[in-house]
C-alpha cells in the first residue's frame, strides 16, 4: 500500500517546525544587516591541514566552512533542520527513508553545479574513507543511497533502529565536489593544506600556516538570497589568528591583532581586562546570555570499585567538594553549579517528581533506590564559603560512620578489615590541579586517605579504557534530543566496554528509562521522560557535579553589532553579527588596531 | 759621556704571601753600558731572574716593586702596557730560564718565532718563513724546514732552548736579557750560540744581560759582572777585577768551586741492575688534520748497554741526540722497542705489583723540573707523595723526612707549603731532586739535574749524590752537558749522537783517548784539555 | 689516527642500532600509545600543550573556535553518540599494531637502512619533510642564540678573568646570574607583554618568523622583517645561556693566565688582546672550542619548547614534544635516527677537534 | 689522607674570599633552618595548653575529641571553633559563638582552665588551603607575607618547604650525578683506548634514550616520590659532565707532571684524583652551581608535563609554573625568581671561592 509521504521545506525530530514554508528570514537575524568588514578571532596552537574530515593533521579553524549540506539548523530551535542545498524533502511517516529535492541553482565555488551525483559521491567518500566516527554512524544508520534524478536523491535507512532523527542526520552530511576529487586525484584520507572545493558562502582567501587563516565571502555564492541565509554571513572576511600561548593570545587582543575574544579563563575575565584599550572604551566587555546546555562536567566515581559500592560513601565524598568556596576563591564567582545532567535546560529534574514523571517511574519502583519518589531530587550539597564546611563535614562523617568506615587512632578511616579508605583522583589537566588539591585536603580532614595523581593524556585514556581509576574528571555532554547515545553513557550493556560509561553504572531502572526516552514521540513526552531519567541518574551519586558557565563572556572592539535579542542556542558572531563601518573607521583612526 | 742603556737604582722586590710580605731583592743598583755585556752570577734563588723580569715588568701579580729602572733614558716602572709592548720583544728581548715551560704548548715553533716578526717587523708569508728558517739555522737546529711544524713537546730540551733564543734574537734588540740560555746545550753548540751573541753584540751594538752559573762563559763574554747572594748584589766590577781579585767570601768560593778530577770507583758488587738491548724509540711524524703518519724521528736507534750496582753511567751527547728518550724509555714512560732488563727481569713483562716495586727502585729526575711538578700541589705534597706510595710513615716522621731532604738539597724547611711557581729555577730543580732522592731508589736517572744550579750548590748536590751512592750503593745514570761534572761523577760514559751511541768507555779512558771527533770536540770545548 | 677514525665510524652502526633497539623496547612499555592519544583527542580532551600554554578550567571551552554554528549541527550530533567499538581495532591496523613487535622492529630497521622514514601517524607528510618544515624556526633560534651567547660570553668571560675581583667582575657576575635565574618563560612573557603587548609598548611582533606578505618585500626588507621577528625570542632564549659560558671562559682563563708561556708571549711585546686571544685562548678553551661542533648541532636542534610556544613559532621543540606526548612513533624514531646519526658524526668531529686544538691529545690506551 | 698544612692554607684562602665565605655561611644557615621547616611554617600549633596538660601537635596526632570536639579525625586547629575549645577548656558554647567565648576567656586573667596555643611563626603549612576574602592568588598582606598561590596556599610557607625539598633534591642529584659523571669521564679520558671507545658508545646510547618515556614508565609502575625522582634524575644527568671531564683528562694525561707521578709509581687512581683532577676541574667547578639549579629546573619541567612530584609537594618548580599561569599575580613570579637568584648567586660565589682556594696563584688582599 502506498504510504503517506510528507513533503516539506524542513524537518524536526518531533515535527514542530518554527518557520513556515514561506518564511522571509530567520527571526533572530537583522535582514538589513550591512555587509562588509572583517571579523577576527583567535585560535589555539597551530594547524597543518585544511581538511577536517580525516584523523590526520590538525585542521585549521573553520576548515569545514566550505561545505554545505542538504539541510541546516537554526539557532533558536533545538532540532529543526531546513533545506539549504535541498529545496524540500519527502519522507514517509515512519521516516524509513527520505528524498531530497535539490536546488538546481546550487553551485560549487568553482562554478560547477552541485548535483545528486556529488551528494552520492560525498556519502560514499565518508562511508569508505571518512572519520571512523562518521563511518560507524553512517554504516549503522543508512542502508543505501540512490540517485533518482540529477537533483533528487533518496536515502534509505536501516530497519530496527529509531528513525525519528535519521532524515535530519542524513541531510547534515557535508557535500564534496565529485569532479574536484576526480580531477585532482586528492586523497581523502590524507591531510592536506589545499582545501577541497565546497559550495558554502565563504572561500579560502589566504593562509599562513600555523599563523593566520583568512576566509573571504564568495561574491558569487549561489545561495545568498535564500530566505534562510537572509541577514547572515555578513562579514566580507573572517580572520583567524593562531597563537600557541594563551598569554600571547591575550596580548594580541590587547593590541588589536584580532578584535573579538571569548574569554574562557575566569581569572583573566576578572583581573585581566584593565588594559588601555578597555580604559579608552575601544573595547567592550560584556556578558551575553547562553542557552547552551551544561556539559555535565564532574568528578566521576568509578562504581566498579568495591569501596564505592555503598552510596553513602559516594555521597560523603560529594559533600567534601566545596563548590561555593571554589567559585569564590578560584573562579571569581563566575560559574554556576551543575546539578542536573541536563543543566541549563528545561529538561532537568526539579524538587519533587511531577505526576507525569511519577507515571513513568511508578512501574519501576522496585528497581529504584529508596526514597527517590518521595524525596527532593538529589542535588549537590551547598557549602559556606569556608573551605572546610563543618556542617558538611559532620554530615559526611556520619555517612561514612554508617557505611562502616570508622576513624582509627591515627585519624584515618578504616573498614572492619582494617583497610583505609583510599581514594585516588586521576588528573591529566594542569588547570584542575588547583581545584583538586583543596578537595583532597578536605577528604583528608574527613579521614579519607586521598591522593591526587597527575598523568598525561595518553596514559589517562589508557587508565580510563581499562577502568583503572577511582575518581576522574569527565563530562556527560547531553543533547537536547537525547537518543541512543544515552546507552553509551549510562546503559548496563556498555558499563564494561564503553569508555563513555566512565562510572560503570549498571541499573535496570536506568536502562528502562533510556528506552522510554528513546521512544518518546513528542517533545513533551521527551521532556518528562528525560526529567525522570535525570532524577534517577542523580540519585545514584556516581558523579560529583562541578560547574558550568551560563553566559558568554566576550570582549570585542566596539564596532561589532548584533541583533538585540540573541537566539538561545548560539551567540552567532560569525553567523549573523555585522560590522558598523563608521565605528570601525573611527577606532581605526584612533589607532586601536 | 757614558751611554747607559740601562740603569737600575734602589730596586727592591717583595712578594706578597697572604698576609705577610717576603722581600727577595734589596736595594739593588747597577748600570749597563750600550754595547757591553753584564753577567749576573750568584747563588740559586738569589734574585737574578726576578731582577731581570722586573726590567720588562713581567713579575707575577703578587710582586711589589720599588725603585727605578731607566732604559734608554725612559723610566720603565709604572709605564703603561702599551708603551711596554713597544719595548718588549723589540727593544728588549728576553730568553727565559726554563725553555721547557716557556713555549706555548699549542703553537708550532714557526708560529711562535714568526709572531714577533709579524708584530714588530710586519713580515708575512714566505718572507716570514724564510726568516724563521734563517733564525733556526743560526741557532743550529738541524733540518729547520722539517721542524717548523713541530710543537714544543716534540722537541728535546736543548732544541726548545734554541727556539727560545731564536725568538729573542728575531728583532735585533737593544738589550738582550738571557737567563741561563745555554743550560741544556752541549758544549759545542753552546760555543756557537755564544759566538752568535757576540757577533750580534758587535754588529748591532747590542747590550746583553747574561745570567748564568757557568763561570767559563762569564769570563769569556762579559765586560762587567754582578755577583748576587740572598737578594743583594754583593759585588760588582769589571770581569777582570772580579775574577782576579774577588772581594767577598762568596765570590771567592764560587771561583774555586768547580767539579774536578774523576770519580773514585766504589767497590761494586757484580749484580746487573740494568741491561738494554737494542732499545729503539721512534716518534711518528704526523701531519694534517687526520694526523697521518709521514715518517719517523728516530730519537733512539738500537742502543744497548749494561749497568752494575753502584755504578754511575754518564750520558753525554749532542742536544737532541736522544738522551732523554733513553731515560724515559728505561722507566717505561714512553713507548719503546727492544728489551730492558731491570735486575735481570724484563720490565715489559711486569705485572701490576712488580711495576710498583719497580717504580720504587727506579727513579728519575726530569730535565724539565717545572713541568714535572704538579702546579696545584705544595712542595710537601709533591715530595711526600713518593713516600705515601711506597713507604707508609706516620705524619710526624713523614714531615721530618721531607724537611731533612729539603735541607740536604739546600732549601729551607719553611718552604714546604709553597707551590712550585713560587720558586726560582734552581730551587725547583732541587725540589725535583729531593722528590727522587727521598725514596733512595736503586736506580736513579738524572737528566741534567744540576743545570740550573750555581757551582757551590751544584757541588753540594753532587756530594749528596755521591754520599748516598756510597751508603746505599745506588746506581746512577747521569745525563749532562757539563763535561767536567760528568767526568767527576761517572764510572763510564756513553756518547750519543743522532740516536745512536757513538762511543762508550770508562771515564778515564774516554777522556784520555776519545775515540771520535765529536767527543774530542766536546772535551776540547769544555776546556778540559 | 686514521684507524681510530675508521673504528669510530664503524662503531656508529652498532650504536645506532642500540639506540633504536632500546627505544623500541621502551615504547613497548610506555603506557598509552598513539591510539589512546587519538581517542583522547576525539573525546575533546585538553590539548597537549595546555599544560605549557596555560589552560582553562572548563573542559568544553573550545566550541566557538572550532565550529561555525550552521555546520556544527552535524558534528555535534554524531560526536554525542560516542565511538564505535571496532574503531579501535581499525586504528590498530592503521598503525600496524596488529603485527608482532619483532616484525615491526625489523621492518623499521630495514626501512631506516634505506633511509625511508615513513609518515607521521598524525599527518600525511613524510617525517623528513616534517622536520624540514620545522627547521627554519629551529635554525633561526639556534643559530642566533648560539652566536649571541658565544659572541657575548667569551669576550666577557675573558674581560672578567683579566679583571678578576674587580667591580666590573662583580657586577657582571651578578647580571649574568640574574639572567640565568629568571625562569626563561617568565622572561619571555615579560618581553612579550612589555614590548609587543597591548598594555605597554608595541614595537615587536607577537609571533611568527616573518610577517604576512613577506615574500613581497625587498631583500633588505625581508632581512629587517626577519630580525624584527626573532629578536625577542632570541633574546629570551639566550639570556640564560650567558652565565655558564661566561663563567666557564673566565675560570678557564684564570687557570692559564699566569702560566709561563704567557710571560713569553708578553715578553715578545705583542698586545694584550693578542696574548689573550692567540695564546691563552687555545690553551684555556679546549672544552669550549671542542664544543663548537656540538653547539653547531644545537643550532639545528635549537629547539626550545617554551620559547617556541610563547612566541607561536613552529619548530622542532614543539614537534618533538608533541611527538613524544602524542606517541607519534615514526617521528620519534626518525628524529632519533637522523639526529642520532648526526650526533654521532659530530661526536667524532668533536673528538678530532680536541686533537686539532691540542696536538698532544690522542685516544690511545695508556698502558705501557 | 689528611694534609693538615695544605688544607689549612686552602681554608684560609677560602675564608679570605669574603664573598664566598659569607655565601657559604648564608647558604648553610638557610639550609639549616629549612631543615626545621616544620617549626617555621605549620598549620598545626607548636604547643597547646589545654586543661592543665600540654600538647605538641607538631609531633603527634590529636583528634578533635581530645579537646572536647566531636570528630575523631585530626583536630583542625585553624578552625576558630577548635581554637575556642582549646582556649576555653572545652566549652559547649564554642560551637555557636567562638569569637565571643575566646574574648571572654582571654579577659579572665586567672583561670587554670584557660588554654593557649603557640603557633609557628608562619601558621600555615605548604598544603594548607586558606580561606581568603577575595580570590586566589591573593596579593601579599600581613597574613600572607608573600601572598597566596592560585590554590590559595601561603607562598612563603611553600617556599620554606620548597627550598628544603628542592635544594635537597638538587644537591643530591648533583652529588650523585657529578660523582658518577666525573668518574666516568676521568676513566675514559685517562685510560683511553677501548675503555674510552666502549664507554662512549654506552653513553651515546644512553643519551639518546628519551628520559621522559622512562619516567613515564616508572611513574606508571610506582607512585612518583622523592627518592625515585632523585634516582631517575641522577640516572639521566650524570652524562652532562662526562664529556668535559674526559676532554680535560685526555689533555692532562700528557702533562709532564703526570709522567712524573707515574714515574713515582703513584697509582692511577691517585694520579687521576690528585694530579689531574685539580687541574681539570675548571669546567666541573664552574658548572656545578648550574647543575644544582638546573636540577631544580628539571624538576619544574617535569611538573610542567605532570611527571614531577605529586602536585601537593612544595617544589619551587611548581611555583614558577604557577607564576607563568598567573601573570596577574606578579608576586608568584617574584618570589620564585628571588629564591632562584639568591640560591644561584650563593652557589656560584661559593664555588668561585672553592676554585680560588685551589688556585695556587690567587692572591688575597
Ligand atoms: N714526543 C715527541 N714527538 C716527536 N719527536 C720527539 C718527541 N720527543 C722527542 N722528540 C725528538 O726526539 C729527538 C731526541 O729527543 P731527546 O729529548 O731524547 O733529546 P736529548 O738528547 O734529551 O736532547 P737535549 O739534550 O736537548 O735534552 C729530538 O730530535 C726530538 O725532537
Ligand atoms: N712567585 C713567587 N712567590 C714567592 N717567592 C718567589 C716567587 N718567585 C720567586 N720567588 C723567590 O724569589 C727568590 C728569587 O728568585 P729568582 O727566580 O730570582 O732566583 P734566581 O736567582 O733566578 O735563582 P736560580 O738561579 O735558581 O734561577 C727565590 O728565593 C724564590 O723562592
Ligand atoms: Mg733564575
Ligand atoms: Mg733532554
Amino acid at each position: 500500500a502506498e504510504e503517506q509521504v510528507i513533503i516539506a521545506h524542513g524537518i524536526s525530530t518531533f515535527g514542530d517546525l518554527k518557520y513556515k514554508n514561506n518564511f522571509k528570514h530567520l527571526d533572530y537575524v537583522n535582514p538589513s544587516a550591512p555587509k562588509g568588514g572583517e571579523v577576527s578571532i583567535w585560535a589555539f596552537g597551530s594547524f597543518d591541514s585544511m581538511h577536517p574530515y580525516t584523523t590526520k593533521g590538525r585542521s585549521g579553524s573553520l576548515s569545514s566552512i566550505f561545505f554545505e549540506s542538504l539541510l541546516t539548523g537554526t539557532s533558536d530551535e533545538i532540532d529543526s533542520a531546513y533545506g539549504l542545498v535541498a529545496e524540500s524533502l519527502e519522507y514517509p511517516k515512519d521516516r524509513s527513508w527520505v528524498i531530497f529535492n535539490m536546488r538546481p541553482e546550487a553551485r560549487f565555488s568553482d562554478g560547477t553545479p552541485l548535483t545528486a551525483e556529488d551528494v552520492l559521491f560525498s556519502f560514499n567518500l565518508l562511508k569508505d574513507k571518512g572519520l571512523p566516527s562518521f563511518r560507524a554512524v553512517i554504516e549503522k544508520e543508512i542502508e543505501d543511497v540512490i540517485i533518482i534524478n540529477p537533483h533528487k536523491i533518496k536515502f534509505t535507512f536501516k530497519t530496527g533502529i529509531p528513525t525519528r532523527d535519521l532524515p535530519a542526520s542524513a541531510g547534515s552530511l557535508p557535500i564534496f565536489s565529485k569532479s574536484y576529487y576526480e580531477n585532482s586525484g586528492a586523497d581523502f584520507e590524507a591531510s592536506t593544506l589545499k582545501p577541497a572545493i565546497g559550495s558554502g558562502p565563504y572561500i579560502l582567501d589566504t593562509m599562513d600556516v600555523g599563523q593566520t587563516i583568512i576566509y573571504k565571502r564568495n561574491p558569487d555564492y549561489w545561495g545568498s538570497n535564500l530566505p534562510i541565509n537572509k541577514g547572515r554571513n555578513n562579514f566580507d572576511s573572517i580572520r583567524i589568528e593562531y597563537f600557541a600561548d594563551y598569554n600571547a593570545a591575550f596580548e594580541g587582543f590587547k593590541g588589536g591583532s584580532y578584535t573579538f575574544r571569548t574569554e574562557y579563563m575566569s581569572k583573566l575575565w576578572a583581573t585581566g581586562y584593565d588594559f588601555p584599550a578597555i580604559e579608552k572604551k575601544w573595547v567592550t566587555k560584556t556578558l551575553l546570555p547562553s542557552g547552551d546546555m551544561a556539559p555535565g562536567q564532574s568528578f566521576i566515581i568509578n562504581l566498579r570499585r568495591e569501596k564505592f559500592e555503598d552510596v553513602k560513601v559516594r555521597k560523603a565524598l560529594g559533600l567534601m567538594f566545596n563548590f561555593e568556596w571554589s567559585n569564590k576563591t578560584l573562579f571569581y564567582d563566575l560559574y554556576a553549579r551543575i546539578n542536573s545532567f541536563w543543566e541549563n535546560s528545561d529538561m532537568s529534574a526539579t524538587s519533587f517528581p511531577s505526576t507525569d514523571e511519577l507515571n513513568i517511574l511508578k512501574p519501576l519502583k522496585n528497581l529504584l533506590p529508596e526514597g527517590v519518589l518521595s524525596e527532593n531530587v538529589a542535588s549537590a550539597a551547598v557549602s559556606s564559603t569556608k573551605q572546610l564546611d563543618r556542617k558538611n563535614l559532620r554530615l559526611a562523617s556520619k555517612l561514612l560512620d554508617e557505611a562502616g568506615w570508622e576513624v582509627g587512632d591515627d585519624g584515618l578511616r578504616k573498614n572492619n578489615k582494617g583497610e583505609t579508605l583510599d581514594v585516588e583522583i586521576l588528573n591529566d589537566s594542569q588547570a584542575f590541579t588547583r581545584i583538586i588539591e583543596p578537595f583532597i585536603e578536605n577528604l583528608k580532614a574527613l579521614g579519607v586517605n586521598a591522593k591526587h595523581t597527575k598523568i598525561d593524556n595518553a596514559q589517562m585514556t589508557e587508565r580510563e579504557r581499562s577502568f583503572d581509576f577511582d575518581i576522574i574528571v569527565g563530562n556527560f555532554p547531553m543533547s537536547f534530543t537525547p537518543g541512543s547515545g544515552l546507552k553509551q553513557y549510562f546503559g548496563s550493556e556498555t558499563a564494561d566496554v564503553s569508555i563513555f560509561n566512565k562510572a560503570g553504572i549498571k541499573s535496570e531502572a536506568i536502562d528502562t528509562l533510556i528506552e522510554i526516552v528513546m521512544a518518546a514521540e513528542t517533545r513533551e513526552d521527551l521532556k518528562v521522560s528525560v526529567r525522570a531519567l535525570d532524577r534517577i541518574l542523580r540519585s545514584y551519586y556516581f558523579w560529583i557535579p562541578q560547574w558550568f558557565k551560563n553566559v558568554h563572556t566576550v570582549a570585542y572592539y566596539d564596532f561589532y553589532e548584533h541583533p538585540k535579542n540573541l537566539p538561545p542556542y548560539d551567540m552567532g558572531l560569525l553567523d549573523f553579527w555585522w560590522m558598523n563601518e563608521q565605528k570601525y573607521t573611527e577606532l581605526k583612526s584612533k589607532g586601536a588596531f | 759621556m757614558i751611554d747607559n742603556v740601562l740603569s737600575i737604582r734602589n730596586l727592591s722586590i717583595s712578594f706578597q704571601e697572604n698576609l705577610t710580605t717576603n722581600t727577595v731583592l734589596f736595594d739593588s743598583n747597577f748600570d749597563l753600558q750600550r754595547g757591553s755585556t753584564l753577567s749576573l752570577v750568584g747563588e740559586s734563588g738569589s734574585g737574578k731572574s726576578i731582577t731581570s723580569l722586573s726590567i720588562v715588568s713581567l713579575l707575577p701579580l703578587n710582586a711589589i716593586i720599588k725603585g727605578s729602572i731607566i732604559f734608554n733614558k725612559k723610566e720603565l716602572i709604572g709605564l703603561n702596557e702599551n708603551e711596554l709592548q713597544k719595548i718588549r720583544g723589540n727593544k728588549i728581548s728576553f730568553i727565559f730560564q726554563e725553555p721547557m715551560t716557556s713555549l706555548n704548548p699549542l703553537h708550532t715553533i714557526e708560529k711562535q718565532i714568526g709572531e714577533s716578526l709579524t708584530f714588530h717587523q710586519k713580515l708575512f708569508g714566505k718572507e716570514k718563513r724564510n726568516k724563521v728558517i734563517e733564525l733556526l739555522n743560526k741557532v743550529k737546529v738541524a733540518n729547520p724546514e722539517l721542524r717548523l711544524k713541530d710543537y714544543p713537546h716534540q722537541l728535546s730540551g736543548g732544541q726548545k732552548q734554541r727556539v727560545m733564543i731564536a725568538m729573542a734574537l728575531a728583532n735585533k734588540p737593544d738589550l738582550l736579557i738571557a737567563d741561563e740560555p745555554t743550560t741544556s746545550l752541549d758544549v759545542t753548540i753552546e760555543k756557537e750560540i755564544i759566538d752568535l751573541l757576540m757577533e750580534l753584540k758587535r754588529t748591532e751594538n747590542m747590550s746583553i744581560i747574561f745570567i748564568t752559573h757557568n763561570l767559563r762563559i762569564v769570563r769569556q763574554i762579559s765586560d762587567t759582572v754582578c755577583v748576587m747572594q740572598n737578594g743583594k748584589i754583593i759585588e760588582k766590577g769589571s770581569t777582570k777585577d772580579i775574577f782576579q781579585f774577588p772581594k767577598t767570601k762568596y765570590t771567592q768560593e764560587l771561583l774555586k768551586a768547580s767539579p774536578k778530577g774523576f770519580k773514585d770507583r766504589i767497590s761494586t758488587d757484580k749484580t746487573k741492575i740494568l741491561k738494554l738491548e737494542e732499545l729503539k724509540v721512534w716518534f711518528p711524524i704526523k701531519r694534517g688534520f687526520l694526523r697521518r703518519i709521514k715518517g719517523f724521528i728516530k730519537a733512539v736507534n738500537k742502543i744497548s748497554f749494561e749497568l752494575l750496582r753502584g755504578e754511575t753511567l754518564g750520558i753525554v751527547g749532542e742536544s737532541g741526540s736522544g738522551k732523554t728518550s733513553v731515560a724515559l724509555a728505561i722507566l717505561k714512560l714512553i713507548n719503546s722497542e727492544g728489551s730492558i732488563f731491570f735486575k735481570n727481569q724484563n720490565i715489559r713483562k711486569y705485572k701490576k705489583i712488580d711495576n710498583l716495586a719497580f717504580r720504587k727502585h727506579a727513579q728519575i729526575i726530569f730535565q724539565d723540573p717545572y713541568g714535572s711538578l704538579s702546579p696545584k700541589m705544595t712542595i710537601e705534597e709533591i715530595i711526600g707523595e713518593g713516600l705515601d706510595v711506597h713507604e707508609k710513615r706516620n705524619k710526624q716522621e713523614r714531615f721530618e723526612m721531607i724537611c731533612d731532604i729539603l735541607v740536604e738539597v739546600g732549601l729551607e724547611k719553611n718552604m714546604v707549603s709553597r707551590y712550585p711557581h713560587e720558586f726560582s729555577g734552581g730551587q725547583r730543580q732541587r725540589i725535583a731532586i729531593a722528590r727522587a732522592l727521598i725514596l733512595k731508589p736503586t736506580l736513579l736517572i738524572l737528566d741534567e739535574p744540576t743545570s740550573a744550579l750555581d757551582v757551590s750548590v751544584q757541588l753540594q748536590v753532587v756530594e749528596l749524590l755521591k754520599s748516598l751512592q756510597k751508603k746505599y750503593s745506588l746506581t746512577y745514570i747521569f745525563i749532562s752537558h757539563d763535561m767536567a761534572l760528568i767526568r767527576s761523577v761517572s764510572d763510564k760514559i756513553i756518547v750519543m749522537k743522532d740516536g745512536v751511541v757513538i762511543e762508550q768507555n770508562i771515564t778515564k779512558k774516554l777522556f784520555s783517548s776519545p775515540g771520535s771527533l765529536y767527543t774530542r770536540n766536546l772535551i776540547h770545548a769544555s776546556g778540559l784539555k | 689516527m686514521i684507524s681510530y677514525i675508521l673504528r669510530r665510524l664503524i662503531l656508529i652502526i652498532p650504536t645506532l642500532f642500540g639506540i633504536i633497539l632500546i627505544n623500541f623496547m621502551l615504547i613497548q612499555f610506555v603506557p598509552g600509545g598513539p591510539i589512546e592519544q587519538i581517542l583522547s583527542e576525539i573525546q575533546g580532551k585538553d590539548n597537549i600543550f595546555d599544560s605549557i600554554a596555560g589552560s582553562m578550567e572548563n573542559t568544553n571551552a573550545q566550541s566557538l573556535l572550532d565550529e561555525k554554528s550552521n555546520n556544527s549541527f552535524s558534528e555535534k550530533y554524531i560526536g554525542s553518540r560516542g565511538l564505535p567499538e571496532d574503531f579501535i581495532l581499525e586504528l590498530e591496523k592503521q598503525f600496524g599494531f596488529d603485527k608482532p613487535p619483532i616484525e615491526r622492529f625489523f621492518n623499521m630497521i630495514w626501512n631506516y637502512i634505506r633511509f625511508d622514514f615513513g609518515e607521521s601517524y598524525f599527518r600525511s607528510i613524510s617525517v623528513i619533510d616534517l622536520v624540514i618544515e620545522k627547521l627554519p624556526v629551529s635554525i633561526s633560534l639556534g643559530l642566533w642564540t648560539t652566536l649571541l651567547a658565544y659572541f657575548i660570553s667569551i669576550p666577557l668571560g675573558i674581560r672578567k678573568a683579566v679583571n678578576d675581583g674587580s667591580k666590573f667582575d662583580t657586577w657582571t657576575s651578578g647580571a649574568i646570574i640574574i639572567g640565568y635565574a629568571i625562569p626563561g618563560f617568565l622572561f619571555a612573557i615579560l618581553l612579550l607583554v612589555l614590548f609587543s603587548g597591548g598594555s605597554f609598548l608595541k614595537i615587536f611582533p607577537l609571533r611568527g618568523l616573518t610577517s604576512e606578505g613577506w615574500e613581497d618585500l625587498s631583500l633588505i626588507g625581508k632581512i629587517i622583517d626577519y630580525f624584527w621577528h626573532i629578536s625577542l625570542p632570541v633574546l629570551a632564549s639566550s639570556i640564560a645561556g650567558f652565565a655558564t659560558l661566561t663563567l666557564l671562559t673566565k675560570n678557564s682563563f684564570l687557570d692559564e693566565i699566569n702560566k709561563q708561556y704567557v710571560l713569553t708571549a708578553k715578553a715578545k711585546g705583542i698586545s694584550e688582546n693578542k696574548v689573550l686571544y692567540n695564546h691563552i685562548f687555545r690553551n684555556a678553551m679546549l672544552i669550549v672550542i671542542a664544543g663548537f661542533p656540538g653547539a653547531f648541532l644545537s643550532v639545528f636542534f635549537g629547539a626550545s619548547l617554551i620559547i617556541e610556544t610563547i612566541f607561536s613559532l613552529d619548530g622542532l621543540g614543539r614537534m618533538g614534544f608533541e611527538a613524544t606526548v602524542a606517541r607519534d612513533y615514526p617521528v620519534i624514531f626518525a628524529t632519533l635516527y637522523v639526529f642520532g646519526l648526526i650526533g654521532l658524526v659530530i661526536g667524532i668531529i668533536s673528538d678530532l677537534m680536541y686533537v686539532w686544538v691540542d696536538p698532544r691529545i690522542d685516544f690511545e690506551s695508556r698502558e705501557y | 689522607m689528611f694534609h693538615s698544612y695544605l688544607s689549612k692554607r686552602r681554608i684560609q684562602n677560602f675564608k679570605s674570599n669574603k664573598r664566598a665565605f659569607w655565601s657559604l655561611i648564608i647558604f648553610c644557615f638557610l639550609f639549616f633552618i629549612s631543615i626545621f621547616s616544620e617549626f617555621l611554617a605549620n598549620e598545626r600549633p607548636l604547643i597547646i595548653k589545654y586543661k592543665d596538660s600540654f600538647y605538641f601537635p607538631v609531633f603527634s596526632f590529636y583528634s578533635e575529641t581530645t579537646f572536647g570536639g566531636d570528630f575523631k579525625t585530626e583536630a583542625i586547629y585553624k578552625d576558630i571553633e577548635v581554637q575556642c575549645l582549646i582556649i576555653s577548656g572545652g566549652k559547649e558554647e564554642c560551637w555557636d559563638f567562638p569569637e565571643k567565648i575566646i574574648k571572654e576567656t582571654n579577659n579572665i586573667t586567672q583561670s587554670s582552665d584557660k588554654g593557649w596555643i603557640i603557633w609557628a611563626p608562619i601558621p600555615y603549612s605548604y598544603n594548607t588551603i586558606n580561606d581568603l576574602d577575595g580570590a586566589a592568588p591573593s596579593s601579599p598582606d600581613y597574613q600572607h607575607w608573600l601572598g597566596t598561590d592560585d590554590t590559595s596556599r601561603d607562598v612563603l610557607a611553600r617556599i620554606v618547604y620548597g627550598f628544603r625539598l628542592s635544594v635537597f633534591f638538587a644537591i643530591l642529584v648533583t652529588l650523585i650525578s657529578s660523582v658518577i659523571g666525573i668518574t666516568a669521564g676521568a676513566i675514559q679520558g685517562y685510560f683511553g683506548g677501548w675503555i674510552d671507545l666502549s664507554f662512549q658508545r654506552l653513553i651515546e646510547v644512553w643519551g639518546a634514550t628519551p628520559s621522559l618515556y622512562i619516567i613515564i614508565i616508572v611513574a606508571a609502575i610506582w607512585q612518583m616520590n622523592f627518592w625515585l625522582l632523585v634516582f631517575l634524575m641522577s640516572l639521566f644527568s650524570w652524562t652532562a659532565l662526562v664529556g668535559v671531564v674526559r676532554a680535560e683528562f685526555l689533555r692532562a694525561r700528557n702533562f709532564e707532571y703526570v709522567r712524573a707521578a707515574r714515574a713515582l709509581g703513584v697509582s692511577n687512581y691517585k694520579i687521576m684524583s690528585r694530579h689531574i683532577l685539580p687541574n681539570a676541574m675548571v669546567a666541573t667547578l664552574t658548572m656545578l652551581p648550574f647543575i644544582v639549579t638546573g636540577a631544580i629546573g628539571s624538576l619544574a619541567a617535569l611538573d610542567f608535563i605532570g611527571y614531577g612530584l605529586p602536585a601537593s609537594y612544595p617544589s619551587l618548580g611548581e611555583l614558577t609554573l604557577q607564576a607563568k599561569n598567573n601573570l596577574q599575580a606578579p608576586w608568584l613570579g617574584f618570589s620564585a625568581f628571588f629564591t632562584f637568584a639568591i640560591m644561584l648567586s650563593l652557589l656560584v660565589f661559593i664555588f668561585e671561592g672553592i676554585r680560588d682556594a685551589f688556585d695556587p696563584r690567587k692572591i688575597f688582599k
